[in-house]
């Protein structure tokens, strides 16, 4: 049981960024909950990737050959790289969003302006 | 409290009960109940791939394909961000 | 030459994702030299890639199934787990990569007079290329992850195409909106394979169909990979993006877009029948005397949300003004029949008490052959309106209806192409959509005729609403307004004329495409076991 | 944004060739110690971020435009195909192929680390490493730069 508050914390930090997109009203807010469900998901691979007293699997002259699991590592850099790529592309548009409607309330925007 | 958010809060809810329960019964923490493929290549990352970097190799070599495609979001992304500042008019 | 052929046929799978993206780091260069050559440069990439595609096609066809990995000789150490990634290209894959090039050739075509007027095509080529790249890839690829990273890769390039035009609002919100849903549903995704991966140590997917137990973990997995493909295909409690994306974008962005969401689309198939397919008789819970099994579960699931995509679709086709977001609405309705028919599919696998193996009954087969059918169909019907809608919008500059009026008269080849379109959106007889409508029909009535009733019915009101969009944009008197109105140039012209000539052979020999293609397709999403056996 | 004091800008000037140097060098290391082309490229960035603070977006745009940039990153992205379809070519003529590890296509490249090895092992991997550090230091300072530049024209106005 007490071996399984890490995957406690990624389920509590998915919950916080779920509650953010789903109930507040402020672009801003929106897109730092997808960032926070973003780093929950990233946590849960590293957490996969553990193994008890070992090292990181990198070799270096005579170390234990206890390692921990490499694959798990390459898909988190791969997330975070692409989690930077639309976060850049989220901020672009919000950034057009308030030239246009002057606003971040998602309930002002979204309006036909034929 | 509208339709909308009860429905919010009813769907909120459900994912938040199966999480919790699945988090209970992941493997314990630190002892993965099936390694075969990492522990392949931990074993091999040196006479395969050259590297001392187990993830290096995962990165460039065992999973390049991945990487090629990370870096393709990265352009990606470059390219919209550029586009969408782009002047409206020649 | 046949020497160059095989090695190309060999490395087919790795180029036609590989040869769309060497085009999209290059076009910025291109671009630098003339605008003219970039335009080229893309349509020959395209039709390169295409070719590739050919090639793959007729041999997987014909041959079976074809793997490529990535790196490495065999696709197995040990037999028993796969460390590289490797694409595995069955008939449904075949089927759907035919359909993504028709869209890409199209869209590019098309393009090159529609955005004309435009500044920033360099970047516009780069991200359209970059878009039928990741199409590609999302389709081809046979690993979990690399699936994730392509579909990331589509969305943020067809997110910045929708708000290509920057200087309207709604362009941008749509955009906004897009981007939300899509990265919401790629994170779900993205937490189902590690949960996926954290069982059975496997990131691909015919080794995780082979081992995979179907515990509470792997419930949690499904309904995770289901609800974030879902939401990024469109259907109903998360359809809330698409009617903007798709009314707001460049209309050749929304040609190539309607494959990225059937591409999501085949993410279901695929997770449904063949990653979760060896347990999909499985009982589930006993009410009274009935055993439920997953597939029936799934399969009234499946049934139930498109009956409602189909009516919300449909019905708010019926009060749009705008032209393209009524489209974009029928485009929903659609969504739903293809879902429909793989509902009512799903429903009708059972155990063969005989043999033990799972079986799938003559209306499962009737409708899976109708739901294949159908996404072709309707990615090219769509796809023929949307082209069209935005070519009026380039001859008058405008989209509302209401405005609209007496183009017939200037503009013969588009109402031409716009009377094709509605005739098979619609599903009447001498075009495609009636074929594949007819086997939804069918089917669905031996699952339960008020299916059929409330589908037969919502495709006379989609007709309904396209006689009237006829009416009122290209009939009546010629408004002084529209005097100077010209036919559109011949790029677009051409680009809309291969879609129509598709849809119209289709529609006059729907047996040689049932028989050639739909047949072995339906055949191959079944086959779990198959799929499996191509890696293992 | 009109740049900062003085002070923060000695400053910069003082620590941006430093976090270069050690972002090069996570780059050049990325297969022997932790680190690799995103991580080093994403240090080199920022020390760029880092200068367009202190600095200001016009003065940065007036050193260098995002066109440059871009024509960079395309070049970094064509580096990182073009090694995987070198692979096609050489070796045992698979995409993705590490077609200088272990199948003697240039001599000097052919070596394996044995625990911090010489920077000459692991084939096409630091290679890899230099074109796609290459194209994370242009991408992640193109999309810096466009958007502090793009945020001042708006508060001009």
């Amino acid at each position: 049981m007490i071996y399984n508050i890490p995957y406690i914390a990624v389920v509590g930090l998915i919950l916080i960024g779920l509650a953010a997109v789903i109930f507040k009203r402020n672009l801003i807010k929106i897109v730092i909950g997808i960032t926070i469900i973003e780093s929950g998901v990233n946590l849960f691979l590293i957490t996969l990737a553990f193994r008890e007293n070992s090292t990181a699997p990198i070799y270096h002259g005579t170390g234990s050959r206890l390692m921990s699991l490499p694959v798990p590592h390459a898909l988190t850099l791969t997330s975070i790289v692409i989690g930077v790529a639309v976060l850049a592309l989220m901020l672009t548009l919000i950034i057009h969003i308030y030239r246009h409607y002057k606003t971040l309330d998602v309930r002002k925007i979204g309006g036909d302006e034929e | 409290m509208s339709l909308r958010n009860i429905a919010a809060v009813v769907f909120f809810t459900i994912i938040a009960i199966f999480l919790i329960v699945g988090a209970l019964l992941t493997h314990p923490f630190g002892y993965p109940e099936n390694a075969d493929m990492d522990q392949y290549i931990i074993d091999n990352t040196q006479s395969e791939t050259g590297a001392d970097n187990g993830v290096t190799s995962v990165v460039f070599d065992y999973r390049g394909f991945d990487t090629l495609g990370e870096a393709t979001v990265l352009f990606t992304a470059v390219a919209g961000v550029i586009m969408l500042f782009r002047r409206l008019n020649k | 030459m046949s020497d160059i052929l095989n090695t190309l046929l060999y490395h087919s799978p790795a180029l036609i994702v590989a040869v769309p993206l060497l085009g999209a780091f290059l076009t910025p260069l291109i671009g630098k030299i003339n605008d003219k050559l970039r335009n080229i440069f893309a349509i020959v990439i395209v039709l390169i890639t295409s070719f590739l595609v050919y090639l793959l096609v007729s041999d997987v066809f014909s041959n079976g199934i074809r793997t490529y990995v990535f790196g490495g000789s065999s696709p197995l150490v040990n037999n028993s787990f796969a460390v590289r990634i490797l694409f595995e290209v069955d008939g449904l894959n075949a089927f759907m990569a035919i359909i993504a090039s028709i869209l890409a050739i199209a869209g590019v075509i098309y393009s090159w007079s529609f955005m004309k007027e435009n500044t920033g095509l360099d970047k516009y080529y780069t991200l359209i290329l970059l878009m039928i790249a990741g199409m590609f890839g999302m389709i081809l690829t046979g690993d979990m992850f690399n699936f994730f990273v392509f579909l990331e890769i589509t969305s943020i390039a067809s997110c910045a195409l929708i708000a290509f035009r920057t200087n309207q609002g709604s362009a941008v919100d749509a955009g906004f909106k897009y981007i939300v849903i899509s990265s919401i549903g790629a994170l779900f995704i993205l937490f189902a394979i590690g949960i996926l991966y954290s069982q059975y140590n496997a990131l691909n997917m015919a080794v995780i169909a082979n081992s995979i137990s179907y515990g509470f973990l792997d419930k949690i997995a499904l309904v995770l990979l289901i609800s974030g493909l879902a939401m990024k295909a469109g259907i109903v409690p998360m359809h809330m993006w698409l009617p903007d994306a798709y009314g707001r974008a460049p209309s050749s962005v929304t040609l190539i877009l309607i494959g990225t969401t059937q591409a999501s689309l085949y993410g279901v198939l695929r997770v449904i029948f063949s990653i979760y397919g060896k347990h999909l008789t499985l009982p589930v819970k006993t009410i009274g005397d009935t055993n439920l099994s997953l597939s029936a579960l799934i399969g009234i699931i499946l049934i139930s949300f498109a009956l409602l995509t189909i009516l919300i679709g449909v019905l708010m086709a019926l009060k749009q003004n705008d032209f393209k977001k009524m489209i974009a609405f029928a485009a929903v309705g659609e969504i739903g029949y293809m879902l429909l028919a793989f509902g009512a599919a799903i429903t009708s696998i059972s155990t063969d008490p005989l043999t033990g193996s799972t079986i799938l009954a003559t209306h499962g087969e009737v409708a899976l052959k109708g739901g294949i059918f159908h996404i072709i169909n309707d990615a090219l019907d769509v796809g023929l309106l949307f082209l069209v809608a935005g070519a009026i919008y380039y001859a008058t500059k405008h989209s509302s209806l209401n405005k609209l009026g007496g183009l017939a008269r200037n503009m013969k080849y588009t109402t031409i192409f716009f009377i094709i379109g509605l005739l098979a959106v619609a599903g009447i007889p001498p075009m495609n959509g009636y074929v594949s409508k007819l086997l939804i029909y069918q089917s669905t009535f031996q699952v339960n005729p008020i299916l059929s009733i409330i589908a037969i019915l919502c495709s006379i009101l989609l007709l309904a609403v396209f006689v009237k969009v006829f009416h009122s944009a290209f009939l009546g008197p010629k408004l002084p307004k529209f005097k100077d109105v010209k036919e559109v140039p011949k790029s677009m012209i051409l680009g809309m004329g291969i879609i129509a000539c598709i849809i119209i052979f289709f529609g006059l020999f729907p047996n040689l495409i049932l028989d050639n293609i739909i047949d072995p397709v339906a055949r191959a999403i079944f086959d779990y076991s198959a799929y499996i056996g191509g890696v293992l | 944004m009109m740049g900062m004091s003085k002070i923060v800008k000695t400053i910069a000037s003082i620590a941006f060739p430093l976090s270069m140097i050690y972002g090069l060098y996570v780059i050049a290391h990325g297969h022997l110690t932790p680190g690799g082309g995103f991580q080093g490229g994403a240090i080199v960035a920022s020390a760029c971020a880092m200068i367009l603070v202190a600095f200001g977006s016009v003065w940065t745009m007036g050193k260098i435009k995002e066109k440059h940039l871009s024509v960079l990153e395309s070049l970094g992205a064509l580096g990182f195909i073009g090694l995987a379809f070198f692979g096609l070519i050489y070796g045992i003529n698979i995409f993705f192929n590490n077609f200088l590890v272990n199948q003697n296509v240039i001599p000097i490249f052919n070596e394996i680390g044995k625990g911090l090895a010489n920077i000459n092992t692991a084939g096409v991997l630091p290679l890899m490493n230099f074109a796609v550090g290459l194209k994370v230091i242009a991408g992640l300072f193109a999309i810096v730069l466009v958007m502090a530049y793009a945020t001042r024209l708006s508060e001009g106005k």
